[in-house]
């Protein structure tokens, strides 16, 4: 059985994808952060609206930031949003 | 010279609705001391883009944008010789004119304190977990900020130096 | 939004014995302000110098000091974008932990603010007319402040901009 | 007769000459700040201890920095001092 994965979003991502966190079983074969992405745009409308242009997407695995080439082995948490806005 | 430890030399970090008070901050962060030639302050508010907005929602990451920040802190510590400062990032919705960020830096020196200062805010604006979206004065549903390539190029700058 | 006319983006510029209010200095540059989104404040202290030091001593060149300071704040003025700031240099008797100077500048932008407020610092500390002399702890009398070279560069280094 | 010029002195510079400020009448061949200092060192001991190192002493003409090679010409205040150590 594939582990479990808590996804959460934020900003326009969490918008369009029409929840804040889920938590799901990603098959063997996502490994990347990109093959997660790939992989829940392939699972409805709202997942391919959100993940939409891939290139301005940024993750966070178990809270720290990282690239889409990034293993998602042994990760509890991965976050998707926009570029940030703070400050 | 009263010599808080190591600890009274590490940035605070806080996230929270309610707003600050930079100058309780600072007064924290110098009273009894006799090292600190220099405090740096930065305070972000949220502007009204020429009566445009009637406030900002900062959404953020809870958890994350501590972490974060704390790491953007502990690098500037690592960097520049510091006696102590405080990070202070407000989420919620904020009217124009009330406080978003709050970064302090005390040091003995100026050079130190501004570097630090700036540094901070450069790295917490491309890194810190945050998202802003406006609350538009016309009533229409405002857009989320979009990420200003300044702020890339900004932050950019730190790696070089 | 607020429009002070012209002089509400400023830079006042202080010369006194007094202690000064940094908290209240920048209230009054933000109040009713919506324009304002990035203030950035510096406050210099006097250090002991590891309890080598009970006081420096401040003189200044009256009349030039309040000239040489407005002269860098309408520099500051002319280079950035600014909506406001306050230049407050003390003179006289001024023991450890107590405030020698501020400078607080308001823009809409973080940039503006931190370049403006270290430019003044750095033209300041070269420019405006004061000499600091020592008084030692063990009640030997003390030297007058030597420049350092440090200063200079950091000055220079806006010349290159 | 020449012009009656108002001289100020500051920190060390003050100290060694041992007044604050004083008004002197130059002769005419005093065109310079570099001439100023030269003359004024030729007046006693105060003065040459004063201006000992002349390259470190600092000039202001009605209040405005000015350079050693600076005319005089018209001054109604000159003022000698150290370099600046406030901020």
């Amino acid at each position: 059985m594939a582990p479990e994965l808590k996804l959460s979003y934020f900003a326009w991502v969490r918008e369009r994808v029409g929840k804040s966190d889920e938590t799901l079983n990603p098959p063997a074969d996502v490994r990347t952060i990109a093959d997660l992405i790939a992989w829940l745009s392939s699972r409805g409308e709202e997942y391919a609206y959100a993940f939409d242009n891939p290139t301005v997407i940024r993750a966070a695995m178990d809270r720290k930031h990282v690239k889409q080439d990034s293993a998602i082995e042994g990760a509890r948490e991965i976050a998707f949003f926009p570029p940030m806005t703070g400050g | 010279m009263v010599d808080g430890g190591a600890d009274a030399n590490r940035i605070k970090v806080q996230i929270q609705h309610e707003d600050f008070d930079a100058a309780a901050e600072v007064a924290a962060l110098t009273k009894g001391r006799l090292d600190v030639g220099a405090v740096v302050t930065f305070t972000g508010l949220c502007r009204d883009e020429g009566a445009k907005l009637t406030a900002l929602e900062l959404e953020h990451y809870p958890g994350m944008a501590e972490d974060e920040i704390a790491r953007v802190a502990a690098e500037a510590e690592n960097r520049w010789s510091l006696l102590g400062g405080v990070a202070i990032h407000r989420y919620g919705k904020i009217a124009p004119g009330e406080n978003i960020v709050l970064v302090v830096i005390a040091s003995s020196h100026r050079a130190a304190a501004f570097a630090a200062a700036e540094f901070m805010m450069d790295y917490l604006k491309t890194r810190a977990p945050f998202w802003k979206k406006e609350h538009l004065a016309d009533g229409g549903a405002g857009d989320w900020v979009e990420a200003r390539d300044a702020d890339d190029h900004a932050a950019d700058r730190w790696r070089k130096a």
